[in-house]
């Protein structure tokens, strides 16, 4: 194979896993899907190896390309996010099976298979209307995996989820209706040609903006997050955090990059900016002050997206040094966000499964009994609040670089803030843990590959602080260099 | 009442943005119909009409992706129906008239739905279409209170809803195996690939709106809140 | 003022009123109705714009195809999930706090 | 020399790995497997004292011992051996062997033996990291994994006491790394990296950047200042004594307050050399907020009536000596400063480790309780009172030598206001140690031991009482012994000529 | 564009403001399957039939049973079941109309 | 003897304490070493005796570099310490018998011994402060033996003020030696030098002169010395008395530029410090109760005269080699005679019914027979005074106040007599204890007749004054105790002894300290409650940030309720933004 074929196996192997699973009884999804998972794997070598090979990778779908056909473009960002998306769902993936839950989810595999297959086919793909319907794939079978517990608490969430992201959606199509009627094409590459002055472009591009940002739960967009990530399944919620959210951002990200070389967006890259921000200490004061464990880590993916979104103050209109650096660090945070938090959720899951409580303050003691999940979750913690080693730190140091590069020294205080604000909730967990108060001895054991599952996530989040290079190397697109010059 | 003048307000900015847009808007350069008229002759494309070639040639990853978006609502209604699991569905109406106005319109509506499906290489009708009059006819059975033994079998069910997709993703593997792109099917077979797609998605598309229309809690079932109710074992 | 553009005006107006409908009410049918208003809306532009002075374009077409299947499959699946928590909360709107 | 170099490129990595390596399996290992435990991080103790050993003479023999990696663009990773980091791992190699045996006498049937050893170990590693660190952005790296690995430590005990003590260390020594993060990154962005070295590029940046460089120096001090406990950042060394006695131990004597005093030391010589520090004008204010503390930590000593936070607040005032010397605008005080860095170190190591004995042994943890412990204890005894004449400053023991070279190193500066300081400090020192040294030794034991343990021992457990007679010994060889070779003062004195004489 | 169309776009806007202002929700179920037709016959005008057909089965027919089935089912009262905090308030059409 | 004995035995001299002090720590030898108690001094007595004047051992690797050696100085203070250290060590075994902390007794005693015998052997700045040290801490020990409540605070009281004493000499030392060539391993021999050119030679001489002077028991400085002899064990106030309050002497002998540089103001102020101390201390003394008090204050007294010999030599820079020759020798006869009375006191103390019984006349003599000595004329005391004064009137350009000074060093002498009457007064009051043992009638008796016989026993010593004419000098020496004897007498019959605390100027300023003590307490309290209402509203601030529930915010609500409508007013923004942009 030449490799640029091999993409569409990407797609292809989730959708037939998912088929699979539909049809399977519901007792062998699990273990079936155990089974598909290194299909996938396959599928993802050769396209790396070929990547590495000859750069980025395109193959027009049906033999059609763009701007009739739709084409998937598999450059250094997709495959590194293809990448994340199937070690996250791996790991989640073996958390569930694992999971010895006394009510049937059986569900939950062919709605997660969906969702790989959105997710890869959203990184991959360079047609904006492809995106939508990823969007939609993506968000119907997240609001799924939400509802999948069919208590009210859940419904009322995935309710909320789902009107969330059909509204967002809304915003993409007009957006995306606006650039048809402007560019007459709906391949990003061709969308790239624009004049990103143009009063249609601008509306557009803030139609699509606000509609990712709902979709990405930005602040004050956020309010549907913690309940939906907060109450679902821990894996459920390993995957919603570390992967769904970024979805939309990403698609954010590109179409800033291509619609935007004008340098005039600057106050709205601004105002994204400080959303973000506002997003950082929010989030983290809303964490703070949770007392279930979930919903602590759940309002934590809310403090979190908001350094994503530092990225466009950080990109726009500044000069290359710290447009470079602001990519580098926003797609670090990003992974190490990823990797983190699904650590972190898989680790909550385990620990409230231990105590059989969802409420911070039962874990008392449970630092003697579990100390493998309090370990997860701690180091999980680690890259949450940026502290070194970790690829959280890394990122935050490649964004304070960048904001010290472009002299926009107010993200400082909120790079800083918010980490120590982090560190405010993550230790409020961890000290509880370690009382060692009126012990109580009924501790349910996860089973060792559940606690193993989030070890490994947690971990691998530290090793990207120190793993960064090659990755950063391999996702920074020669286009932007291009881009950021027209943007310097 | 403030709210509303808010909404309003928040409306109004919205609908002078578009209308802003919509003035304002540049003309563009390129232009896909010419495009796909070029690309639609019978030696390339294996459909004539040119909104079945965009579907299903074109643009076929849409199509593939949004017939899984239907699946997975469907597979949501169900999943839900498994936690909260439903009483006996004693939905119907014992109304004569209905059953002898189902009886009579429902071979029609079939014969509609062929039609559609038929028709959908070289003029307007198609998969969705066909699919949605199918889905209908259902609606009116179960209205009607008549069940179909044969269908409420679930395995057959899930089958049939998934077949859909899966004739979609299989057919779109073998030009992969053979080095060329997927959904890239060869020149000469598109045609009957592709009304092959189209029947499978047909009854596919069926029975997914028909299923969502029958996992919501049926009418007849009692609320069941608070959510108390203890869940049936695996 | 040709067909489409004079269409795509009034789809401009539906996404216009859904909005304003999805943000006024709290009960989830009405903002159901909104949000398919809109989409409808968001539609009209599509192809309004796309085909003013330029003749039928089939692309924009079959994206709304798509998109009216999107539609009716994410209301079919609020509506399951609205039967369903209404069926344990007796609420027909979303608590304002979870 | 050149045939082993890969060896040497490897060697500093190994040398950190040593306890990484020890720390992960001790997570790994049940609970309940305490003899392999032992083996564990007394094998790992001894390889790496061995290794340090091994680096330390290639040293002084210049061999390069240097491990790079790229970190992302403009970062890399750098492990260095230099006088100055071997120094530093020595200290804190040697201590962790002494501290490990002791910890393992002081936590025999304590739960949560695993987490503890685990986390010890990945203290050391942080402290040895940060010893060896190549670079601002390295050194900072360990320094805040330091923090982490400390904090379960602090909170061990679990009970609501410790859990404040481990708020109040989060909050102080958090806050610090993030102002100190500011620092590094400010200086990143000004010159890029920054590699140990003195000078480092500093001095050919533009004068009207002289402000924005203060800035620097003064956040960078603040975050260091915080570990080193200088004035008004120490809140959160006295509380953090709920901790058990290794830690503390380990905490005051190497590697919590050394790290920021070490740092302090990195900062002022080998990133913005010490010309230039005093060209900036910052010396001066460093030698005064070092006085201050020095004074305050010993009067509010005095106020101390439990024996930890006594040797609390001594540490907060002994620190602050390291800081004393470095802002010594001349070679003498330097080595002054730098002695006390190890001299501190072994001094109050012993002290904790006697507090520690008491309190294991007789259950004594106020200072009114400690009549008669010298009867009952002698060794014990013997041990603190060699470490608190150390500390006094009373040759021929540790204490003197730097406080020697201190006075000398002030008065070359002509700073002589500092011998005020020092005299004060000893006085002050006397007026808190001396009076526990009376109740050890000359008066009578009033009631029985609180809580005795180890009757059958004439002493204590021979665990406890080996390290802490060994580290007692090292401090009064240390002075005693001060002019051989391989002397704390020897190694001082390389550092000194090597790195910061032309 | 004719007076056809001027009308049918009148029309449909109308209707929708109908659907989303009737404080009958009944009302607004009908009035959003009339827009649906309505929408079945812009489409017509705009030269997509495919549109205007998917529109009348789908979005106007398959749609409104939805929604009216769903309105039977939200119409029904309930006894509250056992002992719940939250007893729902049993109205003809839910709660929350057009405030 | 060869270079190679004379380095072992400066070696061995401040080591043999040490050494024994350390097998008494190995309970298989502490009875033996409790034998060999007084014989750990001899190596250092051997010395003084046998060894040659350049004698030089030099240890580099310890501490900065060691160097010790004997020179004409501090071999006249080596041989009156350690003829001491051995009289008292014979005493002190004899004392001991019996004794429930002997062994504790006996570590610091060996732990005292090796800093007196290191502080006057070191040449090195470094080991002689150390030396200083241990002995100064060492003593602490000995000070409070008794463990009574006296002892305790008369320890407390030495120790505040040795070490504010080590505190200065400390200072003194560092800002000495900085002046110095090698600053880092100065020699004390470089001190002086480096004092007379140092830009601070008035804090130097300031700090050194009080460092020592406390040891040296220097008015005001004093207040240990009358609390802490007569609460310690009879022996150690010998040594106390007789040894170590000398190394005070010694520091400043060796420290300060004597006869390098004239320094009148400095020589004013000295010399009437000394004769404040010596008519002072003997005012105070005459009033006191017990006999080792009013030794202790005899101690002051001369060390007092002592002192104005230090400050001739500040003077007068020329006479110093005549003086520091009169000065040793006034040490050597004062450190042996009032050894002699202090391990007296012992020997009266427990001589039970002798004083009183047969040969009690014979004993009286012995008692009294070194406190003559002290007055004046006996052999030692004759050449020590002698010498004193001839040094005074070798000076060249004296003031013209000077011609008084042997009028004054004779009334000086009329105190010291009558000290020593009032002091065998009160020994014949005192109450008979168990009978001595033999080793404490052979310590006494061995000082004693050092004490007597020291000239004669060391011929070496620097005499300068020939003898006839210290015969010729009788009669000045002479009348003095007459007329001190005379006083005593009459004092005793018609004057009644003023109640003058031991420790006399103590108990004004330590009920000062206490006062302010007191007032910065309160003080402090005021503070304190001043500021807890902050403190309160402070802490309800931080409980009030301290939330554990899940109350969420209005903005929380809104955020949750009206995504719709936040999402409209973002995208208003936005567009604004992007407009404005």
């Amino acid at each position: 194979m030449s490799g640029g074929e091999a993409l569409s196996w990407l797609l292809v192997v989730p959708l037939l896993a998912a088929i699979a699973t539909l049809l399977a009884p519901g007792r062998w999804r699990g273990w079936g899907s155990l089974a598909a998972l290194p299909l996938l794997w396959l599928a993802f070598t050769p396209v790396l190896a070929a990547f590495l090979h000859q750069g980025t990778l395109t193959t027009p779908l049906g033999g059609w390309s763009p701007p009739l056909g739709i084409a998937l473009i598999g450059d250094g960002l997709a495959l590194g996010l293809v990448g994340l998306t199937l070690g996250v769902f791996s790991l989640c993936a073996l958390f569930a099976a694992a999971d010895p839950d006394p009510e049937d989810h059986s569900h939950l595999w062919p709605l997660a298979w969906f969702l790989i297959a959105a997710l890869n086919g959203i990184w991959l793909s360079g047609d904006v209307f492809n995106l939508y319907v990823g969007l939609e794939l993506l968000g119907l079978a997240a609001v799924g995996l939400v509802a999948l517990k069919g208590s009210a608490e859940a419904l009322a969430a995935a309710m909320r989820y789902l009107l969330a992201a059909l509204l967002g959606s809304l915003a993409y199509l007009i957006g995306v209706a606006l650039l048809y009627a402007a560019a007459g094409s709906l391949a990003l590459a061709d969308l790239a040609q624009l004049d990103g002055g143009d009063t249609t472009v601008r509306v557009a591009l803030a139609l699509m903006a606000v509609g990712l940002m709902l979709k990405t739960a930005l602040f004050p967009l956020h309010g549907w997050l913690p309940a939906a990530h907060g109450g679902a399944l821990p894996a459920v919620s390993a995957l919603l955090s570390a992967l769904v959210v970024k979805a939309s951002f990403i698609i954010l990200l590109r179409l800033w990059l291509a619609l935007d070389a004008d340098p005039l967006a600057v106050v709205a890259a601004q105002a994204i900016g400080l959303l973000g921000a506002g997003a950082v200490f929010w989030g983290g004061w809303m964490a703070w002050r949770q007392a279930r464990l979930k919903y602590l880590v759940a309002y934590s993916t809310v403090a979190q997206i908001g350094y994503l979104f530092l990225f466009f103050p950080l990109i726009t209109g500044t000069g290359t040094d710290a447009a470079r650096l602001a990519w580098d660090g926003t797609l670090l945070m990003l992974f190490a966000h990823a990797l983190a938090k699904a650590g972190m959720f898989l680790a909550a899951g385990n620990l409230v499964r231990a105590v059989g409580s969802a409420q911070i303050a039962d874990l008392a003691g449970v630092g003697r009994f579990r100390p493998l999940s309090l370990l997860s979750f701690g180091i999980a913690g680690v890259s949450i609040m940026g502290l070194p080693p970790s690829g959280g730190f890394t990122a935050k140091w490649l964004l304070l670089q960048s904001a010290l590069a472009s002299g926009q020294w107010p993200w400082l205080i909120v790079l800083m803030g918010g980490g120590l604000l982090s560190a405010v909730y993550v230790f409020k967990v961890l000290r509880h843990a370690f009382v060692e108060g009126p012990t109580r001895d009924t501790f349910r054991s996860p089973p060792t590959a559940a606690e193993l599952a989030a070890l490994t996530l947690a971990l691998s989040s530290l090793v990207l602080g120190v793993a960064a290079h090659g990755l950063l190397a391999l996702m920074r697109p020669d286009a932007l260099s291009a881009v950021l010059e027209g943007a310097g | 009442m403030s709210r509303v003048i808010v909404a309003a307000i928040a409306s109004l900015i919205i609908t002078i943005a578009l209308a802003l847009a919509v003035l304002e808007r540049p003309t563009p350069t390129l232009s896909l119909p010419n495009l796909a008229s070029t690309a639609i002759t019978p030696g390339e494309a294996g459909v004539l009409h040119p909104i079945t070639a965009v579907l299903l040639e074109f643009r076929s990853i849409d199509t593939l992706l949004e017939i899984a978006v239907l699946l997975v609502a469907v597979v949501v209604a169900l999943a839900l129906r498994e936690a909260q699991p439903d009483g006996a569905d004693r939905m119907g109406l014992d109304n004569p008239l209905l059953h002898a106005v189902v009886k009579l319109l429902l071979p029609l509506m079939l014969l509609v739905a062929a039609y559609l499906l038929w028709a959908g290489s070289t003029r307007p009708g198609g998969a969705f279409q066909a699919g949605a009059v199918l889905a209908g006819c259902g609606v009116l059975l179960r209205l009607a209170g008549t069940s179909l033994h044969g269908l409420e079998r679930p395995r057959w069910l899930q089958g049939g809803r998934v077949l859909g997709l899966l004739v979609f993703v299989s057919v779109g593997i073998p030009p992969m195996l053979a080095g060329r792109a997927f959904l890239d099917y060869p020149a000469d077979l598109a045609g009957g690939l592709i009304l092959l797609i189209e029947a499978a998605l047909t009854l596919s598309i069926a029975l997914a709106l028909l299923s969502l229309f029958r996992l919501a809690p049926p009418q007849s079932d009692s609320p069941a809140f608070p959510d108390r109710r203890k869940r049936r074992r695996a | 003022m040709s067909t489409d553009l004079f269409f795509a005006w009034i789809g401009v107006a539906l996404c216009g009123l859904g909005l304003f409908g999805f943000i006024v009410h709290h009960h989830l049918m009405r903002r159901l109705l909104a949000f398919n208003i809109m989409g409808s809306g968001s539609f009209l532009l599509l192809v309004g714009l796309a085909q003013d002075g330029r003749g039928p374009d089939p692309v924009p077409q079959a994206l709304v195809l798509t998109g009216i299947v999107i539609a009716v499959a994410s209301t079919a699946l609020a509506l399951v999930v609205l039967r369903r928590w209404y069926r344990v909360s007796g609420e027909s709107s979303l608590p304002e706090d979870v | 020399m050149s045939g082993w170099s890969p060896v040497n490129a490897w060697l500093p990595l190994i040398v950190v790995g040593t306890s990484l390596v020890a720390a992960a399996g001790i997570f790994l290992l049940k609970e309940h497997r305490h003899g392999l435990r032992t083996v564990f991080n007394l094998s790992a103790a001894v390889i790496k004292l061995g290794l340090v050993i091994w680096m330390a003479l290639g040293v002084l023999d210049e061999v390069a011992f240097e491990t790079r990696y790229v970190l992302v663009d403009g970062v890399s990773f750098i492990l260095r051996a230099d006088p100055l980091g071997i120094m530093f791992t020595g200290l804190s190699s040697l201590l962790w062997l002494f501290t490990t045996i002791y910890a393992i006498g002081y936590l025999e049937d304590a739960p949560n033996r695993s987490r503890f050893f685990g986390f010890f170990s990945l203290c050391v590693a942080s402290t040895v990291g940060i010893a060896l660190a190549g670079n601002l952005f390295t050194f900072f790296l360990f320094y805040e994994l330091l923090t982490l690995s400390t904090y379960p430590l602090v909170v061990h005990r679990g009970t609501e006491k410790a859990m404040r003590a481990g708020k109040v260390y989060l909050a102080y020594t958090l806050g610090g790394g993030a102002v100190l993060l500011l620092g590094v990154a400010g200086l990143h962005a000004l010159v890029g990296e920054i590699e140990f070295a003195a000078g480092a590029g500093l001095r050919d940046l533009d004068t009207a950047l002289n402000p924005v460089l203060t800035l620097i120096f003064v956040l960078l001090v603040i975050g260091l200042g915080v570990k080193a406990a200088l004035l008004p950042l120490h809140g959160w060394l006295p509380t953090a004594m709920v901790a058990p006695a290794p830690v503390s131990a380990l905490l005051h004597a190497v590697a919590v307050v050394k790290a920021g005093a070490f740092g302090i030391v990195r900062v002022v010589y080998d990133v913005f050399g010490i010309e230039f520090t005093w060209q900036l004008g910052l010396l001066q204010p460093l030698a005064w907020l070092a006085c201050a503390t020095i004074l305050y930590g010993s009067i509010r000593a005095l106020w101390q009536t439990d024996l930890k936070r006594r040797l609390a607040y001594s540490t907060i005032s002994q620190v602050s000596y390291i800081v004393l010397g470095t802002a010594l605008f001349g070679p003498v005080g330097t080595v002054g400063g730098l002695v006390h860095l190890l001299h501190q170190g072994l001094m109050k190591i012993t002290l904790f480790f006697c507090a520690g004995n008491y309190a294991e042994t007789l259950g004594v943890h106020r200072i009114d309780e400690l009549d008669g412990t010298g009867r009952r204890m002698p060794a014990t005894s013997v041990a603190f009172t060699l470490g608190a004449f150390g500390m006094i400053g009373v040759p021929p023991l540790a204490g003197f030598v730097t406080k020697w070279y201190l006075g000398i190193g002030a008065l070359d500066t002509g700073m002589a206001w500092v011998i005020a300081v020092l005299v004060a400090s000893s006085l002050l020192n006397a007026a808190y140690f001396l009076p526990i040294l009376h109740r050890i030794w000359f008066r009578p034991q009033r009631a029985p031991w609180p809580d005795e343990h180890f009757r059958d021992c004439r002493d204590t457990h021979p665990w406890l009482l080996l390290p802490t007679l060994a580290t007692a010994t090292f401090s009064l060889a240390a002075g005693l012994l001060a002019g051989m070779p391989f002397s704390p003062l020897y190694w001082a004195e390389v550092v000194v000529l090597r790195e910061y004489l032309p | 564009m004719g007076w056809l169309d001027l009308l049918l776009g009148l029309t449909l806007v109308t209707t929708a403001g109908l659907a989303l202002a009737s404080r009958d929700l009944f009302r607004a179920v009908v009035m959003f399957i009339v827009f649906g037709l309505l929408m079945a016959l812009v489409w017509v005008r705009l030269q997509a039939p495919d549109i205007a057909l998917a529109e009348a089965a789908i979005g106007a027919g398959l749609t409104g049973v939805l929604l009216l089935d769903t309105l039977g089912y939200l119409k029904r009262r309930f006894e509250p079941t056992g002992t719940n905090e939250r007893r729902p308030t049993p109205t003809t059409e839910g709660r929350g109309d057009a405030r | 003897m060869n270079t190679a004995i004379d380095a072992f035995g400066l070696v061995l001299a401040p080591a043999l304490p040490l050494i024994m002090l350390l097998a008494a720590c190995v309970p298989g030898f502490r009875g033996r070493i409790a034998c060999w108690l007084p014989y750990a001094a001899v190596p250092a007595l051997l010395l003084a005796l046998g060894g040659q004047t350049d004698a030089v051992a030099r240890l580099d690797w310890l501490l900065f570099g060691t160097v010790l050696a004997l020179d004409e100085l501090n071999r006249v203070f080596l041989a009156f310490t350690a003829l001491l250290w051995l009289g008292a060590g014979w005493h002190a075994r004899g004392h001991l018998a019996g004794d429930a902390r002997a062994d504790g007794f006996r570590l610091l005693w060996f732990a005292t011994m090796s800093g007196n015998f290191g502080l006057i052997l070191a040449q090195d700045v470094a080991s002689f402060y150390a030396a200083f040290a241990l002995m100064t801490f060492a003593v602490y020990g000995l000070v409070i033996h008794r463990r009574s409540a006296e002892a305790i605070r008369a320890g407390r009281v030495y120790l505040v003020m040795a070490i504010l004493g080590e505190g200065l000499i400390l200072s003194g030392l560092l800002l000495a030696a900085a002046g110095s060539g090698a600053p880092l391993m100065a020699l004390v021999s470089d001190l002086p030098g480096a004092i007379a050119v140092s830009p601070r030679r008035d804090l130097i001489i300031a700090c050194l002169f009080a460092g020592f002077g406390v040891k040296a028991g220097l008015p005001l400085l004093h207040l240990w010395l009358p609390l802490a002899h007569p609460v310690a064990p009879v022996p150690a106030s010998a040594v106390l008395s007789g040894a170590m309050i000398k190394a005070g002497l010694l520091g400043w002998m060796t420290t300060l530029p004597l006869g390098l540089v004239s320094l009148p103001g400095w020589s004013l102020l000295v010399m009437l410090t000394g004769f404040v101390a010596a008519f002072g201390a003997a005012l105070i003394g005459v009033n006191q109760r017990t006999p080792k008090t009013v030794l202790a204050y005899s101690s002051v007294s001369q060390m007092g005269l002592i002192t104005v010999g230090v400050g001739a030599a500040l003077q007068a820079p020329e006479a110093w080699p005549v003086l520091s020759a009169a000065i040793a020798l006034y040490a050597l006869h004062h450190g042996l005679a009032k050894g002699a009375l202090f391990l007296g006191v012992g020997i009266a103390g427990q001589a039970g019914g002798r004083l009183s019984g047969p040969g009690a006349r014979g004993l009286w003599l012995a008692l009294a027979l070194p406190g003559v000595s002290l007055a004046g004329p006996m052999v030692s005391g004759m050449a020590a005074k002698t010498s004193l004064k001839a040094a005074f009137e070798a000076g060249m350009q004296l003031p013209a106040w000077w011609a008084h000074l042997p009028m004054l060093m004779g009334l000086a002498a009329i105190g010291t007599t009558t000290l020593i009457a009032r002091h065998l007064w009160l020994l014949r009051d005192m109450k008979p204890g168990a009978a001595a043992s033999r080793s404490e009638w052979l310590g006494w008796g061995f000082t004693l007749a050092a004490s007597s016989l020291g000239l004669i026993l060391l011929p070496w010593l620097p005499v300068p004054t020939p003898w006839p004419e210290a015969l010729r000098a009788l009669p000045d020496l002479l009348w003095p105790v007459v007329a001190g004897t005379l006083l005593g007498v009459l004092a005793h019959r018609y004057l009644r002894a003023w109640p003058i605390p031991a420790g006399d100027a103590l108990v004004p300023i330590s009920a000062a300290l206490r006062q302010l003590r007191i007032a910065m307490c309160l003080t402090l309290r005021a503070l304190r409650r001043q500021l807890r209402p902050l403190g309160r509203r402070l802490s309800a601030w931080t409980e009030g940030l301290r939330a554990d529930g899940e109350q969420a915010s209005p903005l929380e609500h809104t955020a949750r309720r009206e995504a719709g409508l936040i999402f409209a007013v973002l995208l208003a923004l936005m567009l604004l933004a992007l407009t404005m942009g």
